[in-house]
């Protein structure tokens, strides 16, 4: 297995690690179960994310996807941030291992979670459709991704 | 290269310069086929009859009973498929533990696929059988017992010469995966009644690529690699002279060394392992605090991912590796450590450093000094660790 | 040892010095575990996955199709009794030849033993199989057909991109072993239509206990050691690293050297071929004439036995094989000269010069020298020769 020096330079040095001061988009994806837990909390004001930051516990390849999908989102409008996919996120980073897709599969999931969460605080009725496909067929699948 | 703290001698040792200069011969102008019959080809024949009595003494064993093979995982795959498909009309049930290694536990799931019956015994938190589990496994049907020597992962040393004593009084075969024992722990084949034992060269500084196996006198089992009469007809392939010449050399000085090696590693072993109980809150060291292999110590952090703490150490050129079985590109958390008791995630969170002979004081230092820095960088990452007493 | 002419090289050969240097730091510092994450680990994996590409290229076939094992016999092992217990609810019929190696006929007998049905094909007085009969041979239940590229004793290359073609157009699986015809015919495993080959790296100037598998994309055989998640899964063991990386080197340059070589190879063959027929009388050259490894001689001389002319050639240090199978401790005569239709006390008396790169004309001049006094010599000494023209 072999991360690309992108990957390794986001692990070593995670861009926006921590938590967002008065963020009113939360959203933590994963379990400890199956290795991975995300947590991405965002400011959004005028449906532009302001300020984005993430917690994770996981590996090499989930440090560095979280750290690569915030730079990706910061700035942006909800919407397109909402078209950022796990794909992106891994051509990103000059591609993940094989067996760490899930774990970019995972940070699309976290942030679609924040959102969700902001369109719930802010009464929006809204519903992301985020998330894993059975894409990487390595993690177990779907039903170990528990959305809170 | 030259800075680099290497502490992952579970997972592979470099090959000791001196077995090198005794294996280059046979890498240069020996080249000859052991089985030939002209001077080079005897040549080789010679180095391989020498170096499989090296092997024997050092085991305990005679020469015949000593079969040259490509690593513990061709040893252990041997050994089992070639007894139970030679004792078949005798009985179907096998018996082993929930920790061995993957060569063993995957040769036996393929074998319960044609029909064999497998009994996993539990080990308790410290990582051991109990030999009472043993003795009410056994049945009429019971053909191998086979039990790791020392687990790879918490260095746990198993009671072996009790349980080879058990077989041997029920006619039961013994077996024992001593990958990671040798040169650790003092063995003899003979006086502790093992029917076989599998040992990998690389292991103790010697060649990849080399294993051996050996098998009591009298002990049938079936070929595993047929094909040319070498290794007495048992084994077939072209010798590799030079590998057999390494494995017999490595084994020769790290079961020579074995007093003085036991004796400074257990020293450096304790060492590390009270500094890093005194200085890192919630830890949990696996494995048997004295029954445990000299060079082993494995450490399970709360809160924090176990691939994570490795490329960190990496970072600061310190090779270690997790107790998880990450490397083998599996996201399952290691199956020893589940059996040892501990939840998934803690299990997730774990990292063994394996010490070899050439570990010093000053290296164990080093760890000291950055293992705690490490574990609170990503314990501050970590969202499992908020709220925890003394996180931000 | 500087004078020593060696010419048992379908044996053994020297490994190339510039493959050694290759080897050399896999065998010193980067001694890292491929699997493992750090630095050196990675390190190792990287050079793995460019022997794997380089293996591929030289074969025409992908690197996710290639497998490193500890040489033919176990490659052979693999191909064919992982193939087999994975088919074998599809059938239980096997297609091969009486000419094979060891390493296919004694592990198609241990399957025998299991209820699988063997076709031995015949060979004519040349080693050569006939199509005719393979496609009479194949039956409902045939699930596999392995013949060899190239014979190992009499050099008789195989039609084997013919037999593949069959056996694809059947849906039956295809496999060769390959270990004599690598460096010494053209072989590209996907044009060729060949699902699993078998190759040994210390037959072509690589290192021994090595050796490769291709396993056609999608083919779906059992494993054969079972346990770590090496090699994709299907083969476990720590990686031999130097020698995976050994393997590949000396692929590629025999490979990339074959014109050059056969070329030289089969002038000097046949030099010797003319000028043994021309000087020796009452020998029989074995094997076909033309299709035929471009290094291998084999003649029988009547009246004398293989042994004492190879130790009569080793006191000239020149270095040969005997065609017969006193190399694998067995008094019987070689199943290939039999098989060719050597009556028992000709094939009793062969001898095999296999040519490698580094063999000169003047060596074969020596032997051209020598070989006739010291046939001559046996011959005086033989009670079969008495009475014989030319006889005293
Ligand atoms: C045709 C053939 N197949 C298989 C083998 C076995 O190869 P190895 O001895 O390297 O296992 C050999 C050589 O010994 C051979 O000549
Ligand atoms: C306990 C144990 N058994 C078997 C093996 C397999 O040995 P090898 O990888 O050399 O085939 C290993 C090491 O990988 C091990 O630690
Ligand atoms: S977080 Fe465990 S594999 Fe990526
Ligand atoms: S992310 Fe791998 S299957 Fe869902």
């Amino acid at each position: 297995m072999m991360y690309s020096e992108k990957v390794l330079d986001h692990f070593s040095n995670p861009r926006n690690v921590g938590e967002v001061e008065n963020a009113n988009a939360v959203g933590q994806v994963g379990n400890a179960k199956c290795g991975d837990i995300m947590k991405i909390s965002m400011r959004i004001e005028d449906n532009i994310i302001k300020d984005v930051k993430f917690k994770t516990f996981g590996c090499g390849a989930a440090v560095a996807t979280s750290s690569m999908a915030t730079e990706l989102v910061k700035g942006k409008s909800v919407d397109d941030a909402l078209k950022l996919t796990n794909k992106a996120v891994m051509e990103a980073l000059d591609g993940l291992p094989p067996v760490k897709v899930h774990c970019s599969v995972l940070a699309e999931e976290a942030i679609g979670a924040a959102i969700q969460n902001y369109y719930d605080n802010a009464g929006i009725d809204k519903k992301v459709k985020k998330g894993c496909d059975g894409c990487c067929s390595s993690c177990g699948g779907h039903d170990e991704h528990h959305h809170e | 290269m030259n800075d680099l703290i290497y502490f992952d001698n579970a997972a592979t040792t470099p090959l000791a310069k001196d077995v090198l200069d005794k294996m280059m011969p046979y890498l240069t102008d020996n080249y000859g086929n052991a089985s030939s019959i002209y001077e080079i080809g005897r040549r080789s024949r010679a180095a391989i009859d020498e170096a499989r009595d090296r092997v024997a003494k050092c085991l305990g064993a005679d020469a015949s009973e000593i079969y040259f093979t490509s690593g513990g995982s061709e040893s252990d795959n041997w050994a089992i498929k070639g007894l139970c498909s030679a004792k078949k009309s005798k009985g179907n049930h096998i018996i082993t533990t929930a920790i061995e290694h993957h060569a063993i536990l995957h040769t036996l799931k393929a074998l319960e696929k044609e029909g064999f019956e497998v009994t996993y015994l539990p080990v308790d938190e410290d990582g051991l059988i109990s030999i009472d589990d043993l003795k009410n496994a056994i049945k009429d049907t019971t053909i191998l017992i086979t039990i790791m020597f020392a687990n790879n992962e918490i260095g746990t040393i198993e009671p072996i010469e009790e349980a080879a004593k058990i077989a041997k009084e029920k006619g039961i075969t013994f077996h024992t995966d001593a990958v990671q024992a040798i040169g650790a722990v003092k063995i003899n084949v003979h006086e502790m009644g093992i029917d076989m034992l599998s040992l990998s060269a690389h292991k103790f500084n010697g060649p990849k690529g080399m294993g051996a196996l050996y098998i009591r006198k009298g002990l049938r089992i079936n070929n595993f690699i047929n094909g040319g009469a070498q290794e007495s007809g048992r084994r077939a392939g072209t010798e590799n002279t030079p590998g057999i010449v390494g494995l017999s050399y490595a084994l020769e000085k790290s079961t020579a060394g074995i007093d003085e090696k036991v004796k400074k590693l257990t020293a450096l072993r304790d060492y590390a392992i009270e500094e890093i109980e005194k200085t890192i809150p919630y830890c949990r060291l696996n494995g048997h605090r004295t029954k445990r292999l000299c060079g082993n110590i494995n450490f399970s952090f709360r809160f924090i991912e176990g691939e994570s703490l490795l490329l960190m150490l990496d970072m600061k050129h310190i090779a270690a590796s997790s107790g998880s079985a990450c490397t083998s590109g599996s996201l399952d958390p290691s199956h020893v450590l589940l059996a040892i008791g501990l939840p998934h995630e803690i299990a997730h969170g774990s990292l063994r450093i394996s010490l070899g002979v050439q570990n010093t004081k000053e290296e164990i230092d080093v760890l000291l000094k950055e293992l705690p820095k490490i574990v609170d960088r990503l314990r501050q990452m970590s969202p499992l660790y908020e709220g925890v007493e003394g996180s931000n």
